[in-house]
């Protein structure tokens, strides 16, 4: 088990003669036994820094530490990482059991060391009754298992999973994603998880880094990065239904401040202390964003203190509850109701927030302001 | 293996590496040394491995002889007249394999086809020289070795085209049926420019294989038609080879294909492992 | 505009895979089909296009016995989950194909073009290759390619479900908006339900061999005709639990469940609401299969309602006074043991362990629970789903 | 547990009958019934149509053709009798006088030295040769050109091929000769085409036009293998040996055999080099029996006894051409190719 830590580290590639800046001056300190995802959209640098963290990958400036120790020059072989792959890259010659026992194999554990280790793991994922087939006849759940086995069986100084969850169905991946809680729950290991699921990333890691266009956004917990994302960009990819966003301009009449939305009737109150914090700024519109959650049909609880009114376009019942598209000239919005709502089309609403909950940028850096 | 070991190993790899690859390139070095040399000092005793007199004339020389040329027309007109025939009949078939597996007579079928082309000619030759003695246009013509060559590149191109029709995605064929497209025309709409890269390197192939075909040619045809295989072997006067033309020759006509071949690597590469047989 | 039908459809290769399935989509009816992958969706559409021949049925499109046609003789435009748009033509040329396929005027293939892509906001793209286009562009490319077909039937495979989320919600709200696809009658097949629920008119849920169950979103998702319909709405997924039926003093009836693995914990007993106990004494059978939707588990901390602002927690109590029973507010509480808490976006989901039963509850998602916790559930009675545990029926209706 | 475990105990097989939906234990009538209606969109005669053309035409250049040497193996077919049309039934005499002759048995001699070293042995150096070139190898250009070098050899015609390294071992004033010379490898010219040398002579020029074949097609393995599990593998702490003796061969072992199956296929078509260079000679020295059956069939027209040879060719070939396609047919599938 081991701490590790990234610094400044940079990673050009050339390509036609064209260099492609795919990770940009990152920082990142994952703590021993802690469980960190590094989450964003397809291209956004997390697989590279992933393949650097593991070595398969040169390191184009900057330092990467277990432990406090550099480990930038030092062959994956030598730095005592393992990685579940994203396409799982089992051996395809093995059986399962062959497959799992490669690392200790490579090792040089004796072979009566190794099938104890094996069938321990094979149990811990239920893998038994597959032992002997060849990873062709297994189903994709099935090959999961056994790449995680395959990285979990040894006891390496980081564990690293690349979009392990990708190519699994829907219904089976809530059972893995609980299966693999429970796993670094007993194991305690340092593990770095990839994705571009924020649903995997948020159940699963105890710190979020999110990651777009090659450079590192937030670290965060949940509710971090839900309550006080650092800018447009965190806001928008984390949560769904995505966050409604309005462009407007900072308004004050008799010693109250608030933001109007540009092309249409909606006003958007704020909290005084926000308020003087947007006058600091010194510029007149802002972007802000309000989560589909935090409007309501019903006010009064919470410090739902302000509303707006909207007529809605759809109503979206979606089971566990219902997904109000609404209009307001040409601002579309989104929030989230009871399943029991049955607003129909046209029908004019009025949704109530806590004005606590409007998330101010700035229009021209994107960051949170207040 | 230690990893000192690990590295002796990995040097003497590569050094065999290079080793062979100018042992690959010193033939065509003399070749092309000596087609730019003079006749007496090709006979010498000695060979020089660098020319004391440089002697470009011997390409024009080689022309001197109309047959000669004529020879790279015939082999032009019997490559391009095979490949043809062989790229209708063969794009014609593998679509049928690639899409209608079962109707087309299955896999083994296709199978089949392929096996035509790994079997010796010598089960061939023999009577279908007979056979096309009987005929009017006789062997000696462009024609007996058009249907001969198709012997090989025929199964090939089936082949070949087979794998590339499975490749081109079957749901783009149905979404121009429903886009309203009856076969025939969904087929040359989204079907066939899909596969024409293939094509051009099929076409390629079967091309070489029978731009440098040898034995049917040296025994089928040889008096009004010559293709320039069995030409090159016949550069003599009185019993003294002439190797600086038949060097310059051979340079000529080997052209190309290599030229092909560099120009369409990406192609050619795909279609000889995919092909996993020669001609 | 016409509608269609469709009568006994049979289909098999190794084994059925559409078992003489009759469905009836009216002109301007937007029907959803949903169910596990792999399941037969994507037959059931290909069969409509003609892409594939009928075992055994008929398909009618306006009343016109449309079986024996070819695919480009129907007039039914689908979308491919793939897209397959055409590689090597560009956007414009791929949407104009049908109207090239029609042999329309180059003038009015122009003009058509121009106003599906204007509407579907992909006019920019239309000298670009389907290589050089976003996943969500591609999806209204080939969108756009059916629309102009202007046909009687849509077919739509899985056309969103590969697609970022703050697309596909703008994509399901094109969908909502599209006149056209509100006109005529409209087949969309899907694996993921809150889309199907969100989008059908009507929805039909597949299983093995056909459709198992047809209704509005609510009637499949509040009253499942059975265990699997259940199973498959829902994410995640319904608790579902063994239980005996007993006799509790006066005349009120229990359900006890069986522990999970068989071996320790004292089990659960949760009692039948007065609404269902005829039902379930009329079946004549001791044993039942729960099911409990996640939603309606209320997580209570030392006794206080918990989950303030969540509606997965408001839901549970609107959710018992629904059909205006006169339920009693304060429902079924019982203790249980913290096993896991996954926060997720609007969410939170809890595992817990409530005397051997293992159950899945949704909370709010900014709590945190620590492993082995005790927590009070809440649970109303009213919402509970009982099944016939060998055929999996509904019990009660 | 999760609570989906109560009932989807199949969860873990992935796709598959969804729980609580059991398959009908008895098929529908019409399943049972069914005829197995091809799903066409064309007439069923076009594929038939489509395939038949070259199925045609191969019957007329290779079945009859092969029919007609089976039959004729066992007349006492000659030039003369053919144009009379007056040969006869003569048993097994053909393959008699083949069997018994030594010049047959020199040859098959002759095979299987160029077997050993025209073909095991270039498989051999083809796989030495294309492992190194893409693993010691780094640069993607460098690959690339020695790639196209080493694959020139096999876009010459046979007949340059031929002409070429007579020329080259030209014992005389050879370049072969001379280099060997100069180097000191030698003392005196090597008399390339005499009885003892010339089979060697062909085998030189053979390997030398051919290695690339196989080694085209083991490097187009290789580069086929997934990079992934050789990720895995660095990640797991394997090194080069473990890599290559647990990893790389085994998955490449289908593609080295069809590699060896390929070449031997060929020997027993190989013949053109042989004319070019040395006409089998001197004395028959460097005969193959394919090129005896050419000889004594077309050249001096004992058609009876060259089809004799034709046939028996013809046997092994079935042979090895079955096992490559059988085998060629298991390594598709296990790629999902077939």
């Amino acid at each position: 088990m081991a701490s590790v830590s990234l610094t400044g580290v940079n990673k050009i590639y050339r390509s036609r003669g064209e260099a492609v800046h795919a990770v940009r001056d990152l920082d990142l300190a994952i703590a021993d036994g802690e469980f960190v995802a590094l989450l964003g959209p397809s291209g956004c640098g997390k697989t590279s820094t992933l393949r650097m963290i593991v070595g398969l990958e040169e390191i184009t400036s900057g330092e990467i530490a277990f432990d406090g120790r550099r480990v930038n020059e030092l062959d994956p072989q030598r730095r005592n990482v393992a990685m579940a792959f994203e396409t799982y890259a089992l051996y395809p010659g093995f059986t399962v059991a062959e497959n799992l026992a490669f690392p200790l194999e490579v090792m040089g554990l004796p072979e009566a060391k190794r099938s104890v280790r094996v069938r321990e793991m094979a149990a811990m994922l239920r893998l038994e009754d597959i032992l002997d087939q060849t990873p062709a006849a297994l189903s994709g759940g099935q090959q999961q298992r056994v790449s995680l086995g395959r990285a979990l069986i040894r006891e390496p100084a980081a564990f690293i999973l690349d979009e392990v969850m990708s190519h699994i169905d829907a219904h089976l991946k809530f059972r893995m994603l609980f299966d693999l809680k429970r796993i670094h729950r007993d194991l305690g290991r340092t593990t770095i998880y990839v994705t571009h699921d924020q649903v995997e990333a948020l159940a699963l890691a105890d710190r979020v880094a999110v990651m777009s266009q090659a450079e590192l956004q937030q670290v965060g917990t949940r509710n971090e990065l839900y309550h006080h994302p650092a800018n447009v960009f965190v806001a928008d990819f984390i949560g769904e239904p995505p966050t409604n966003f309005f462009a407007t301009r900072l308004e004050s009449s008799g010693g109250t401040a608030r933001l109007r939305v540009e092309d249409s009737e909606l006003v958007l109150e704020l909290a005084p202390e926000r308020a003087a914090r947007l006058a600091e700024t010194g510029d007149a519109r802002f972007i802000a964003g309000i989560r589909p959650q935090n409007l309501h049909l019903e006010g009064g609880r919470d410090g739902r203190s302000a509303s707006v009114a909207a007529a809605v376009a759809i109503n979206e019942y979606v089971g566990e509850q219902v997904i109000l598209t609404l209009g307001n000239g040409a601002s579309v919005f989104r929030a989230l109701a009871a399943p029991e709502t049955r607003a129909a089309r046209g029908e004019p609403v009025r949704m109530h927030y806590a004005p606590r909950d409007v998330m101010v940028f700035s229009e021209s850096t994107e960051e949170l302001i207040a | 293996m230690s990893e000192a070991n690990y590295r002796l190993v990995r040097g003497l790899l590569l050094a065999f590496l290079g080793l062979w690859l100018l042992l690959t390139l010193f033939p065509f070095y003399w070749q092309i040394i000596t087609a730019l040399k003079d006749a007496a000092e090709t006979n010498r005793t000695v060979p020089t491995f660098w020319p004391d007199v440089w002697h470009p004339r011997n390409f024009k020389l080689v022309f001197a002889e109309a047959s000669n040329f004529q020879a790279l027309v015939d082999s032009f007109i019997v490559a391009t007249g095979n490949t043809l025939a062989s790229l209708v009949l063969g794009t014609l078939a593998g679509y049928a394999f690639a899409r209608f597996p079962r109707q087309a007579g299955g896999e083994n079928l296709a199978f089949w086809i392929l096996s035509n082309r790994m079997f010796p000619p010598v089960a061939v030759l023999i009577p279908m020289f007979f056979l096309f003695d009987a005929t009017p246009w006789g062997t000696d013509s462009h024609l007996s070795l058009i249907i001969l060559y198709l012997v090989f590149n025929m199964p090939l191109a089936t082949w070949l085209m087979m794998v590339f029709f499975r490749d081109a995605p079957r749901e783009l064929e149905e979404a121009a049926y429903l886009d309203g497209y009856p076969p025939l025309r969904a087929f040359f709409k989204v079907t066939l420019p899909l596969v024409l890269p293939g094509m051009i390197s099929v076409a390629m192939l079967c091309w070489i294989f029978a731009w440098n075909e040898y034995l049917f040619a040296n025994l089928f045809v040889g008096t009004e038609v010559k293709t320039f295989t069995i030409v090159i072997p016949t550069f003599t006067h009185g019993s003294q080879t002439l190797w600086n033309l038949q060097m310059a020759f051979s340079l000529i006509a080997m052209l190309p294909p290599l030229v092909l071949f560099v120009l369409l690597r990406r192609y050619m590469v795909r279609g000889l492992s995919l092909g996993v047989v020669k001609g | 505009m016409a509608d269609l039908r469709i009568e006994g459809l049979c289909k098999g290769w190794d084994f059925p895979v559409i078992d003489r399935l009759d469905l009836a989509v009216e002109e301007g009816e937007f029907f959803v089909v949903v169910g596990p992958s792999g399941i037969g969706k994507t037959t059931l559409l290909r069969l409509v296009a003609g892409l594939e021949r009928c075992d055994a049925g008929r398909i009618l499109v306006g009343g016109r016995d449309v079986t024996a046609l070819p695919p480009y003789r129907r007039n039914v435009a689908m979308t491919f989950e793939s897209y397959a748009l055409y590689p090597h033509l560009s956007v414009f040329e791929n949407i104009a194909s049908p109207l090239r396929a029609q042999k329309r005027p180059r003038s009015e293939i122009e003009t058509t073009v121009r106003q599906v892509t204007d509407m579907l906001r992909i006019h920019e793209l239309l000298e670009r290759r389907p290589g050089e286009i976003s996943g969500g562009q591609k999806q209204r490319t080939a969108l756009a390619r059916t629309l102009v077909a202007n046909p009687e039937v849509y077919l739509l495979d899985e056309p969103i479900s590969h697609l970022d989320a703050r697309i596909r919600h703008e994509l399901r709200q094109q969908f909502h908006d599209l006149e056209e696809l509100r006109r005529v009658a409209t087949l969309y097949v899907t694996h993921d339900y809150a889309e199907a629920l969100s989008l059908g008119d009507r929805i039909g849920v597949m299983g093995a061999g056909g459709l198992v169950q047809i209704g509005t979103a609510r009637e499949l998702f509040e009253r499942p005709g059975s265990l699997f319909v259940a199973q498959h709405l829902g994410q995640p997924s319904i608790n579902v639990v063994e239980a005996k039926l007993r006799s509790a003093p006066g005349d009120a009836l229990t359900c006890v469940a069986a522990t999970g693995d068989g071996q320790g914990g004292e089990g659960l007993a949760i009692p039948v609401a007065d609404a269902h106990r005829a039902a379930l004494l009329a079946g004549g059978i001791d044993t039942v299969t729960l099911g409990i939707r996640p939603q309606f588990l209320s997580v209570l901390e030392n006794g206080a309602t918990a989950g303030a602002g969540a509606h997965a927690g408001a839901s549970g109590e609107a959710g018992a006074g629904r059909e205006g029973q006169s339920a009693p507010l304060h429902g079924f509480e019982f203790d249980a043991t913290v096993e896991l808490y996954e926060p997720l976006g609007a969410t939170g989901v809890l595992l817990a362990d409530a005397g051997g039963v293992p159950l899945t509850a949704l909370t709010a998602p900014d709590r945190t629970f620590d492993y082995g916790a005790r927590v009070t559930l809440r649970l109303h009675p009213e919402t509970l789903l009982y099944f016939d545990p060998r055929s999996g029926a509904s019990l009660v209706q | 547990m999760p609570p989906a475990e109560v009932r989807s105990g199949t969860a873990g097989a992935g796709a598959g009958a969804p729980s609580g939906q059991q398959a009908p234990a008895a098929l529908p009538e019409w399943f049972t019934s069914k005829k197995t209606r091809p799903n066409l969109i064309v007439s069923r005669w076009v594929p038939l149509a489509l395939v038949g053309a070259p199925v045609l035409v191969l019957f007329a250049i290779v079945v009859y053709p092969t029919v007609w040497m089976f039959y004729h193996a066992f007349q006492n077919t000659n030039i003369m009798r053919l144009f009379r049309g007056n040969w006869s039934y003569v048993g097994w005499e053909n393959f008699e006088t083949v069997l018994t002759s030594e010049r047959f048995w020199d040859s098959v001699q002759h095979l299987v030295q160029y077997l050993v070293f025209g073909a095991c042995l270039q498989v051999l150096l083809a796989t030495v040769l294309a492992l190194t070139l893409y693993e010691v190898v780094k640069r993607d250009w460098v690959r690339v050109l020695f790639l196209i070098i080493l694959v020139l050899p096999m876009m010459l015609p046979p007949s340059i091929v031929g002409v070429l390294w007579k020329f080259l071992l030209t014992p005389s004033n050879g370049a072969i000769n001379a280099a060997l010379l100069e180097l000191g490898l030698i003392s005196e010219h090597i008399e390339w085409f005499n009885a003892g040398m010339s089979l060697w002579s062909i085998i030189i020029a053979d390997v030398w036009n051919w290695t690339a074949l196989p080694l085209l097609i083991i490097y187009s393995g290789r580069v086929s293998l997934p990079p992934a599990v050789y990720e895995a593998a660095r990640v797991d702490g394997a090194g080069g040996w473990l890599v290559l003796r647990r990893i790389t061969l085994p998955m490449l072992k289908e593609v080295i055999a069809i590699a060896f199956i390929i070449r031997f296929m060929d020997a027993f078509k190989f013949v053109d080099l042989v004319y070019v260079m040395t006409s089998g000679g001197p004395a028959q020295t460097s005969e193959l029996p394919t090129y005896i059956a050419f000889q004594r069939g077309i050249r001096e027209f004992e058609v009876g006894e060259a089809a004799a040879y034709a046939i028996i060719i013809f046997a092994f070939s079935a042979i090895l051409i079955t096992l490559f396609l059988r085998y060629l047919k298991k390594v598709l599938k296990a790629q999902g190719i077939a």
